[in-house]
């Protein structure tokens, strides 16, 4: 049953060196207020899933916006993500000052990765970067041939965390997603062993009708309150 | 030719259907859908969530909670939804996508292609580029034919590739190059070059057919 | 693009000996309409691939609810289910006519293995059935060993037809389920090579918020309208 | 004992906590609920599709629409939701699910569980049962301790298996079975049965604690 926190509160859950998923696509769907939180705790050593390491410059103009607000305070020391070509503090921080690990996989496989971790499949098997470079990633568990086409088969992923971002979520914890927020959240949201949503708003049950929520508060074990972005 | 990226967005345009539903890679593929001729309605996606992009409008921008594959403000046009990211790339990977069409640093006479990373140099890291060569049922490759006078059309890339044997068509301003098991077909040229101009702009050799036509 | 066609029009889209995909669960969820001519259109050797084979009694007092009329008029010569207790003609027909082929999926895995083909998936890797005769299953395609746990891999399963039951579609075949209809119709409207959605309700295009849609029009080749059961 | 299933069904209710995630499989299972106390607030799964099933009602009965795991009219709780087969089932292998309460034809010492066939005779299927044997945390099975007389509790099951070393614990009128490493652990026995009667009702040999107590 989801519990309803404060951000403090929420925060001071991660320890240093937890591995903790964000949902959200270049800042798009980032727990905003959480990570604001987090990059103010000083907690380091964290692991990073997240689609991307979002951007300095955000679309209110903020300096760094989501998730680039804890690469900016160096919490970070493995990234795993699809794509970081639009925080520059990532190559410097990766491939000038050696501090931070970068996994990159394929967009498409990660998802399903991710999916895997918490629905207890044993992998993925996906035709994605067969002849490529992923073929050497740590991910990467081998190239297997069925019915004659080449697939890689690519481990889950599971996390300490998820923290995933609603735009309205219910007493019961039943998140409703705005616009393509949605993205890697709903998936998160059955991977991290401890899973904190953000909500903008909080509202009551019902409010949410049943066939329309995109996450079960089964699926979520802390609730916070953001306020709108 | 004045506007080399407009002439090549305009022949990409001729390769979609109306009811396709096309994933278009950022920079040059983005000029497509202006040469649409009007009754062609394709259904754009947008890999972090969005079938059927639409345009963004001052009524409809909300750049906190709808972006497109770059990140930047976007909207979902009529008769669009949104949808997360497993079942994007499923649709992508499952063949659902009629077309994906982007640029790329290098591609060869097999069909592949590389243009996500330069080792050593830039590792902006594959994206969602990976799934859409791999998934897409048309893979078009939107690019200028060479770079700085380098020919860009290999017989084998050097760089890291993106996907291997994926490539349907590359399409440049000087012509329209199909993918075969013999190799690359130049089925369309452009009248502004000659076949020899372009075959030395090409490092890959390039099949002529006895029914070679000038670019439409 | 979805096209708007009657039920007529639909079911002459599917020849003799087609493999299709129905959504559902116990009735629940069948595209009734469509079925319902399905079953008075003599087409035969139909490969059958839903969760059950429904049952005789409907919950209307329907002499035969929704699937059970294609088993009952012999048009199936092939069903691939996870359950077909509640049906006594499928074991006439497969133990004691032997006219009918049955194949026994677990569901969890069945629900999967439809996802997996409509998203170009190579194959399911679940621990559901190790151990058990579904290893010898013709949809399993082995067993591995992943970081020490053992999985079978079961293939992808698509179809000819897929044919599913919104509650309200728009114009643009967007699909809105109500209940739990939604059951095996969201993953068998991706793995179907022609998709027909049966709707209770057309709706305008907007009447379905789009953060609401469950199958996005995109996947839906047919709409018939079957109007409200 | 005048309501032997009433029993058991009591005895699995004190196996649930609060918050727990419950499916309970047909049967005997579905009236754990009635003996929860008021304090313990489960949030019961159909695996077709509902995570928080409720009461049906006259006002939101809807057989069309919501059925529960067995076909029959059901309906959503207060902050219940709807969800399709391959969410569910993620939910159940993916170790979402606290416990899982189902029948038996035979259980044995390994843990491992046959409920779903009997070969030549009855092959309804198995349905969702072998997901959530593999993929709840508790495996609870609740049944009558022996069938016409006949232990149901053996040293191997006989009958296909529907999952193998997945059942955590086994209730019935006679007593509560843990399945360890080394074998079944009688650890709780119905006062109204002598050690020796229930292992003369048992083919699995019981290991007998020196900590035994009475069915609570």
């Amino acid at each position: 049953m989801a519990k309803f926190v404060s951000i403090e509160e929420a925060v001071a859950l991660i320890p240093d060196g937890a591995s903790i998923m964000f949902g959200g696509f270049m800042g798009c769907g980032n727990a905003h207020k959480f990570v604001d939180a987090l990059s103010k705790s000083g907690k380091k050593d964290l692991t990073m899933i997240c689609n991307d390491a979002s951007m300095p410059g955000g679309p209110m103009g903020e300096d760094y916006y989501g998730v680039a607000k804890l690469v900016h305070n160096k919490q970070i020391k493995k990234l795993v993500a699809t794509h970081v070509g639009l925080n520059p503090e990532v190559a410097t921080q990766s491939m000038t000052d050696k501090t931070l690990e970068v996994v990159l996989i394929p967009q498409g496989s990660m998802a399903e990765m991710i999916r895997a971790g918490g629905a207890g499949l044993g992998g993925v098997l996906t035709p994605t970067g067969v002849g490529t470079i992923v073929e050497e990633n740590p991910y990467c568990l081998g190239k297997q041939t069925i019915n004659g086409k080449d697939y890689l088969l690519m481990a889950p992923i599971l996390a300490d965390f998820a923290v995933i971002a609603g735009y309205k979520i219910d007493k019961a914890g039943n998140v409703w997603y705005k616009g393509d927020t949605s993205n890697f959240n709903i998936v998160m949201a059955t991977a991290g062993a401890t899973v904190i949503a953000e909500a903008e708003q909080v509202v009551e049950i019902g409010d949410i009708t049943p066939e329309d929520v995109r996450t079960s508060g089964v699926f979520v074990d802390y609730v916070v309150e953001g306020g709108l972005y | 030719m004045e506007n080399v990226k407009a002439f090549i967005a305009a022949r990409v345009a001729k390769e979609l259907k109306d009811g396709d539903v096309v994933n278009l890679g950022i920079g040059l593929p983005t000029l497509v859908p202006a040469y649409l001729p009007e009754s062609v309605h394709v259904t754009l996606q947008s890999e972090n969530g969005i079938i059927g992009t639409g345009a963004v409008t001052d009524a409809n921008r909300d750049p906190i909670h709808v972006v497109d594959a770059g990140g930047s403000a976007s909207a979902v046009g009529n008769g669009g939804s949104f949808i997360d990211s497993s079942v994007s790339f499923g649709l992508i990977r499952g063949g659902h996508v009629d077309a994906t069409v982007l640029g790329g640093l290098e591609v060869d006479e097999e069909g592949s292609l590389s243009n996500w990373i330069i080792p050593g140099k830039k590792m902006p890291g594959m994206g969602g580029a990976m799934d859409l060569l791999v998934g897409a049922k048309n893979v078009i490759v939107a690019m200028e034919h060479t770079a700085k006078g380098a020919p860009k059309i290999l017989k084998k890339c050097k760089l890291p590739y993106t996907a291997v044997k994926c490539i349907t068509k590359i399409i440049t301003e000087m012509g329209v190059m199909v993918v075969t098991d013999k190799g690359l077909v130049l089925a369309e040229y452009n009248p502004e070059f000659t076949v020899e101009q372009i075959q030395a702009a090409t490092e890959a050799t390039l099949i002529i057919p006895s029914d070679l036509k000038p670019m439409v």
